[in-house]
């Protein structure tokens, strides 16, 4: 390739990257404080469905993305009550509930779609959603502006996003406890923190974040709702939460790194005469997360109270 | 102690009305209803492949006074069987496996249902009362290809699955443009999936970058995606819409929309079975030729008289078999 | 007294938890303009209705047991096994290459062949992470899910490519050898050997779990890994060993899909048995005996549903918000006792 | 002298059945050191967590400053100036150091801008005190004298007037020990009120201006430290009377069954806990170690059974190498061990009691036979076991977690004296039980020897020891710091061992 066509490829590339890593972002970054304050939440697709269809509804009622961003949130945080109700509260198996809010977002979703919507095929898919906005200076650059800068504002949001998450996590009281609690319960409790209550913050804070993730589908990168349009998204937060280490900045870069590799393998395989089966190109994200645990080995050490109901005696 | 109880009480009172009610809700099997069921492959409001049988089914519901059900057996096989079984087993004369994947239970289950006809989507079979009944994608993909490569700088392919009829298709649309300029550029991609628009959208994008100016979706719900690609980047860019009417999606950007009446092509069976009149000689493919089932439209003033003319010969020759939309790309 | 109590244990609080679901599911039924008596009334019959109905539903529940009981082995050994999805499509690769190439051999040959060519890839794909885990430290929970999608593509790959079948081109594997079938019982239901083979391995693993010394020191490491080398038992070699034996049983599962259903292989062979599975494993508390109930349980509502949707057009999905609300009232119900993590690889 | 600061009255505490304090009051003063003594289980720590509000009492009053106060968190503790150094560190040991000292310090809202400011403030606190930490380091990688410098800056940063420690120097080196005592000392003089929870003779009389002496839950006296010396102490705490004459040693030692040569054993963190020691227990003796707890012995038990590696040196078993053996080769040569916590190793709370009472041999027959568990003869086995051991319960399929901790002591006691082992290693065999069975399970110890086995008895209990044992190790820091006999006449020397007070010899003579 001539050079001007491997920078035209690259800049294209990350524009993508950038918008294909924009729900893993929100929806890792939530589950970073669930998981750092010790609750691990396996039902992120269940929750992200759940908030692609609620900030579809209410777009379509209501015709602004807005009301649908706010509802999805509404939807994320009832989900994280409910989960918190059974994890915390009453110290039920995170992974079964998990798994069960898995089973229900799918559900619930499709079921409503159908019900409310199976009427009006045509004009459901008629609404506006967030669009691409210009970064006056910054989108004038060559190459590179013009692809990068011109993105929707829940794409521009994501390290501002990710940017009070860190400092939510890194520089607040809040944050302090948050970290404390996935790592030694009990020291948090004899500061006089109410772990439990810690916990349903972080996980009301996890919820929030993968439903605006899955809304991001439906008012944003897209303007519609497919039953399943997640695809498995959910389940590739889980594990950049495990490669970025916990933290939100890690969280953000990995999912970068997610997007790239999505963007790649359509990228490629829009350019004719590379004959890589597609299907490798979509392992290979998996595959890297299979790697990273090889080759990180214990460094990668989860929260140690993870998964594990506090019981103060 | 007291509360299992309670618990144990409601299950049974639950199973009770359930059971109590069960009998009232049978369906009373009619003479002389026609009855026509389908097998879909993916749910039924899904855009694209699975709503065009949906569609079918409604329009057969309602030109033909039919009875009709569907019954959504997501993509797993071991399903299929019962299914054709179910309705085979409750007089239904005619049955729809939508798609390919439906061949091989209907071949199973029909051996016991001598009057009853399954008809699969997708297929060339033909035994029996195993029907196969297929349209010809590529011819239509074909005249896009045709239009593409006379109006265009480079076209871009995007289906959701590798499978014969997005493949097909795409052959068709490959054969188009070699007829009018060999050296055409033309890419390929496959989402794995029907579903995500998201990665759809991305994927025409990436095709616009690496310059090409027709973007062409055949991945069912996915498929809408490419058309807010398309709007988004704005006027200059070209696409069709497929099965249906899309233009509303990215009016600025459909050269015209392939329509599949499907339905229409599905009544004219339905009406025949209903009628007795059904004989079955051949599997059953509409291409070009059944001008209500399959044709393309082209909006307003997108394209030149040169063009429409070279689509309306491309048309004549495939009526006239002059030409082998499926031909094998070298 | 003890038994009466396991069963009260494993019958009372499952069954609440359904009561709950139906509930829930009558709500959204109501909600979306249908009857649910209406409803649950189709599905009842449409799960046990007929002969054949009856037969449909233990059809469904076949894989569900088989990978519910092996599931019961490692989530009692304390191993969070998320990827019997993942191998149950490495069992059925597996079993449908046996059964395409050897096609000279007699079916009581080829049958076994093709059960245990599936098994062992199960186990295999299973003990890939149970080795990651034990060698790496790397949670199983993470690892399994992403072997899911790692086998579900693997299956996409091999059946538009490699193992295509050389005539018609649909991304189908060929047909495996007549001899592969499985024998059917219950004619002219569909009902096949697999279901007795998937009691017989509920029994089996009741038998290796509660019956066994084996079964003893997987239980001990579930429960205390400090007890358990205390005992002088190998703790890595155990969850090495529980996770083969749950990923066996999901690739016998898929062998038996293939051999006892669809003689081949497709993109989309499951429809999600390997997470049923989990629902039905937790829902019996981990026994492999109540996994032949709620597997069963499971098998019906999904066979039920399908009925429902025929002759009541009320959509089929409407199943997985049962099966979740199940899950879920099982949990608030206290069901499941066990927390997530075991410390065991902390040496 | 000075005021009162705060006032127990009747404290009483009880968990699950288990009496931790009967009645206890007490007077602190402002601005003393007040030192609790007492032996393991003797309700220091659970009395102090009261104060700190981490329990709820079951009756009694606290008076704090003059006014009944109700505590039902710590932060209630925290916000009336109480402040606890706990035994077990409450550190985050992946945040920093201010951050540890600042956690809950601060509504959820506040923002940690100013974490410079905090550490300004860290540093010039522990310039001030002496206490020198850096405020940026992580806690994991701090030395435990460290981290407990964290906790005592943490309280500090609170603005403590009452600050509790939970046995400060059980982890400390003697240089560290010092340190700390001199600085509460200093800390004191400038009006900070200290409760010291201790059993180390030493410490007492080092540092504080009076003792209260607790023994099973009861107050025994509250004395100053000046009107008493260490002798006087040792027999408060323990007490004069010994529950059980020492039964009759019947047999006559034999061959040496277990001999361990320049031992040394690193603990989980891989420091080092049992530093190069040297002994041998003979058939028919039973060889009592004495200490505190925490001076290495639980390392030297799980170093002897095989489930903690060597670090150098080497021990026989038989006559045979044994630093890497396998806990199931170890057992094959004919080793049992009764391990320390009985809830985390010695049984499977979720069992019956006749799954456990096959823990070791359920793969061998008689109770395993081609692979399968045979169930008759493991009940069989069982109902003999639970009847010869006196085993209170309604049935051997009982979950053993149904049972009191006495009898499931029992049970473990049974299972591993039933292999008639050549050398049995028990570690603290009754604590938390109650007194039936602990006379029970001592009296089986004692046949046991009496049959020809070794036993090795770990225990952090003297009244125990001097019951049991025919000759005494005192442990100290990882290290033996002396030999004595089991003879009670000489409590007071090995209390002064034990709290590491050097003696001109280290052995005394019979």
């Amino acid at each position: 390739m001539e050079p001007l066509a491997i920078i035209t490829f690259l800049a294209a590339v990350l524009a993508a990257t950038w918008r294909l890593a924009t729900p893993f972002i929100f929806t890792s970054l939530g589950e970073v404080f669930s998981e750092r304050a010790g609750v691990l939440n396996i039902g992120l697709e269940g929750v992200m469905l759940i908030g692609a269809f609620t900030a579809f509804a209410v777009t379509f009622f209501t015709g602004n993305p807005v009301w649908g961003l706010v509802a999805a949130m509404t939807g994320g945080l009832t989900c994280g009550l409910l989960f918190a109700l059974l994890t915390v509260s009453l110290k039920a198996n995170q992974i079964v509930v998990g798994a069960a809010f898995n089973l229900v977002g799918l559900g619930l979703t499709s079921f409503l779609y159908r019900s409310v919507f199976s009427g009006r095929m045509e004009t459901a898919r008629e609404y506006h959603s967030f669009s691409p906005i210009e970064i006056p200076l910054l989108s004038r650059l060559p190459f590179f502006g013009e692809i990068l800068f011109r993105q929707n504002i829940m794409v521009y949001a994501t390290p501002f996003v990710v940017l009070a998450g860190a400092f939510l996590l890194y520089r607040t009281a809040f944050g302090l406890s948050v970290r404390s609690t996935g790592e030694h319960p009990r020291t948090v409790d004899s500061a006089g923190l109410r772990v439990g209550v810690i916990r349903y913050a972080s996980v009301l804070i996890g919820c929030a974040l993968a439903a605006v993730g899955g809304a991001y589908l439906t008012v944003a990168h897209t303007n519609q709702f497919n039953e399943g349009i997640t695809s498995g998204r959910g389940f590739i937060a889980l594990a950049v939460v495990v490669i970025g280490r916990w933290s939100p900045w890690g969280a953000f870069f990995v999912s970068l790194l997610f997007g790239f590799f999505y963007a790649l393998q359509l990228r490629l395989q829009a350019v004719s005469g590379i004959t890589i089966p597609y299907q490798f190109l979509q392992a290979l994200p998996y595959l890297l997360t299979l790697v990273v645990f090889v080759t990180l080995r214990k460094r990668a050490a989860p929260p140690s109270a993870l998964g594990v109901p506090y019981k103060s005696s | 102690m007291k509360n299992k109880i309670w618990r144990q009480t409601l299950f049974i009172l639950l199973l009770a009305l359930a059971g109590g009610c069960s009998g009232g809700v049978e369906k009373k099997t009619e003479e002389g209803v026609f009855k026509v069921g389908l097998l879909s492959p993916g749910p039924v409001n899904g855009q694209g492949w699975t709503q065009i049988a949906y569609e079918a089914l409604l329009q057969i519901e309602q030109d033909l006074g039919a009875q009709i059900s569907y019954v959504e057996v997501e993509q797993s096989p071991a399903l299929f069987e019962r299914a054709f079984r179910d309705y085979a087993s409750q007089g239904y004369q005619m049955v729809l496996g939508h798609g390919f994947e439906f061949q091989d239970a209907a071949l199973t289950v029909a051996k016991d249902f001598p009057d009853t006809y399954f008809f699969i989507s997708s297929s060339k079979i033909h035994e029996g009362n195993v029907i196969g009944v297929d349209s010809d994608s590529s011819q239509p993909f074909y005249l896009m290809g045709v239009v593409a490569a006379k109006m265009g700088r480079g076209a871009g392919l995007i289906g959701g699955v590798e499978i014969p009829p997005i493949t097909n298709a795409f052959i068709g649309f490959i054969n188009g443009v070699r007829s009018v300029n060999p050296d055409f550029p033309v890419s390929t991609t496959y989402l794995g999936s029907w579903t995500d628009a998201a990665a759809a959208k991305e994927a025409a994008f990436s095709m616009i970058a690496e310059g090409a100016d027709f973007i062409i979706p055949d991945a069912d719900a996915a498929g809408s995606g490419v058309y807010q690609a398309l709007n988004e980047t704005g006027p200059g860019y070209w696409s069709f819409g497929i099965y249906n009417d899309y233009t509303s999606q990215a009016p600025s950007n459909m050269i015209g929309n392939y329509f599949n009446d499907y339905g229409q092509g599905l009544v004219n069976i339905a009406r025949q079975v209903r009628d007795g009149k059904f004989e079955v000689k051949t599997n059953v493919e509409f291409g070009l030729k059944d001008k209500d089932v399959i044709w393309v439209e082209f909006e307003e003033g997108r394209v030149t008289a040169e063009v429409l003319e070279a689509v309306d010969q491309a048309v004549a020759d495939i009526v006239a078999g002059k030409i082998d939309t499926l031909a094998p790309i070298k | 007294m003890q038994l009466l109590r396991s069963i009260g244990q494993i019958i009372v609080r499952p069954t609440a938890a359904v009561a709950v679901a139906l509930l829930v599911g009558g709500i959204l039924l109501i909600f979306a303009g249908y009857s649910p008596l209406t409803a649950y009334g189709v599905m009842w019959k449409g799960a046990f209705g007929s002969m054949n109905n009856i037969a449909e539903t233990l059809l469904k529940s076949t894989p569900l047991i088989l990978i519910g009981s092996g599931l019961a082995v490692a989530f009692r050994s304390g191993i969070w096994n998320i990827g019997a999805e993942g191998q149950l499509y490495a069992g059925a690769v597996a079993a449908t290459l046996a059964g395409i190439i050897f096609t000279g051999l007699p079916a009581f040959i080829l049958v076994p062949v093709v059960l245990v060519a599936g098994a062992l890839s199960g186990a295999l794909w299973g003990g890939l992470a149970g080795f990651l885990k034990v060698r790496f430290g790397a949670s199983e929970i993470v690892t399994t899910i992403m072997l899911n999608f790692l086998a579900i593509i693997a299956t996409s790959f091999l059946v538009t490519g490699p193992m295509i079948e050389e005539v018609g081109k649909f991304p189908q594997t060929a047909q495996i050898a007549e001899a592969a079938h499985l024998p059917r019982i219950l004619v002219p239901t569909r009902l096949h050997v697999g279901f007795l083979l998937s009691l017989g391995v509920a029994a089996v693993t009741y038998l290796l779990l509660f019956k066994s010394s084996r079964g003893y020191a997987l239980r001990t490491v579930g429960i205390s890994p400090d007890a358990a080398r205390y005992a002088g038992i190998n703790v890595g070699r155990g969850l090495l060993a529980a996770m083969a034996i749950s990923g066996g049983a999901a690739g016998l599962a898929g062998a038996v899909e293939v051999s006892g259903l669809t003689f081949r292989l497709y993109q989309g062979i499951s429809p999600g048995y390997g997470f049923d599975g989990i629902a039905v494993a937790l829902l019996a508390n981990n026994n492999p005996i109540g996994v032949i109930f709620t597997g069963i349980l499971f098998g019906a509502l999904r066979s039920g549903s399908e009925v429902m949707q025929m002759n009541a057009q009320v959509p089929s999905v409407l199943v997985s918000v049962i099966q979740g609300v199940v899950l879920l009232s099982a949990a608030a119900f206290g069901v499941f006792k066990i927390t997530i993590t075991n410390k065991q690889n902390e040496e | 002298m000075s005021e009162t600061i705060i006032k127990l009255e009747n404290m009483v505490k009880t968990f699950s059945g288990t009496v931790a304090n009967r009645g206890v009051s007490l007077e602190i003063r402002k601005g003393e050191i007040h030192c609790l003594l007492g032996e393991n289980g003797a309700g220091k720590t659970v009395l102090m967590s009261i104060v700190y509000g981490l329990y709820q009492p079951d009756s009694g009053r606290i008076i704090y400053r003059g006014e009944p106060i109700v505590l039902r968190s710590p932060k209630d503790a925290i916000k009336r100036g109480i402040g606890m150094v706990h035994q077990h560190f409450m550190l985050v040991p992946t945040l920093t150091v201010s951050e540890n000292i600042i956690l809950g310090q601060y509504p959820p809202w506040k923002i940690l801008r100013q974490m410079d400011k905090v550490e300004t403030r860290i540093e010039k606190l522990s310039r001030e005190f002496g206490l020198k930490i850096d405020p940026k380091a992580p806690v994991h990688r701090l030395s435990v004298g460290e981290q407990q410098r964290v906790e005592i800056l943490k309280a500090l940063y609170q603005g403590v007037d009452l600050l509790i420690l939970d046995e400060p120097t059980a982890v400390l080196t003697p240089q560290e020990s010092a340190a700390l005592l001199h600085f509460l000392k200093e800390m004191a003089g400038r009006g900070l009120t200290v409760i010291f929870i201790t059993h180390k003779l030493e410490e007492v009389m080092q540092v504080s201006d009076r003792v209260t002496v607790l023994r099973d839950g009861r107050k025994v006296e509250t004395v100053d430290t000046a009107e008493v010396n260490p002798r006087k102490l040792a027999n408060l705490m323990v007490g004069r009377e010994v529950l059980l004459e020492q039964p009759p040693k019947t047999g006559a030692e034999g061959e040496e069954v277990l001999s361990v040569k320049d031992l040394s054993i690193d603990d989980e963190r891989g420091l080092p806990a049992v530093k190069g020691v040297s002994f041998s227990v003979k058939s028919g003796e039973i060889v009592g170690i004495a200490g505190v707890s925490g001076n290495g012995q639980s390392e030297l038990a799980l170093g002897l059974t095989g489930l903690a590696s060597i670090a150098s040196g080497e021990f026989r078993l038989c006559g045979k190498i044994a630093n890497d053996l396998t806990p199931r080769e170890l057992s094959h040569l004919g080793l049992a061990h009764v391990p320390e916590d009985r809830h985390k190793m010695g049984v499977v709370l979720p069992f019956s009691i006749a799954e456990n009472f096959i823990l070791h041999d359920f793969d061998s027959p008689p109770f395993a036979k081609n692979g399968f568990l045979r169930t008759g003869t493991i009940t069989a086995h069982a109902n003999e076991m639970v009847g010869r051991y006196d085993v209170r319960l309604s049935g051997v399929e009982q979950q053993i977690a149904q049972l009191s901790g006495g009898n499931q002591q029992k049970v473990v006691i049974a299972r591993e004296l039933h292999r008639n082992p050549r050398l049995l290693l028990v570690n603290e065999p009754t604590r938390g039980i109650d007194i039936g069975a602990t006379e029970f399970v001592r009296r089986q110890i004692a046949a046991q020897r009496d049959t020809g086995s070794a036993v090795l008895l770990i225990s952090s209990d003297l009244e125990e020891l001097f019951a049991l044992s025919d000759r005494l190790l005192i442990f100290y820091e990882g290290r033996i710091v002396g030999e004595t006999p089991a003879r009670k006449e000489l409590i007071e020397e090995i209390g002064l061992l034990m709290a590491g007070k050097s003696m001109e010899t280290n052995s005394v003579t019979k």
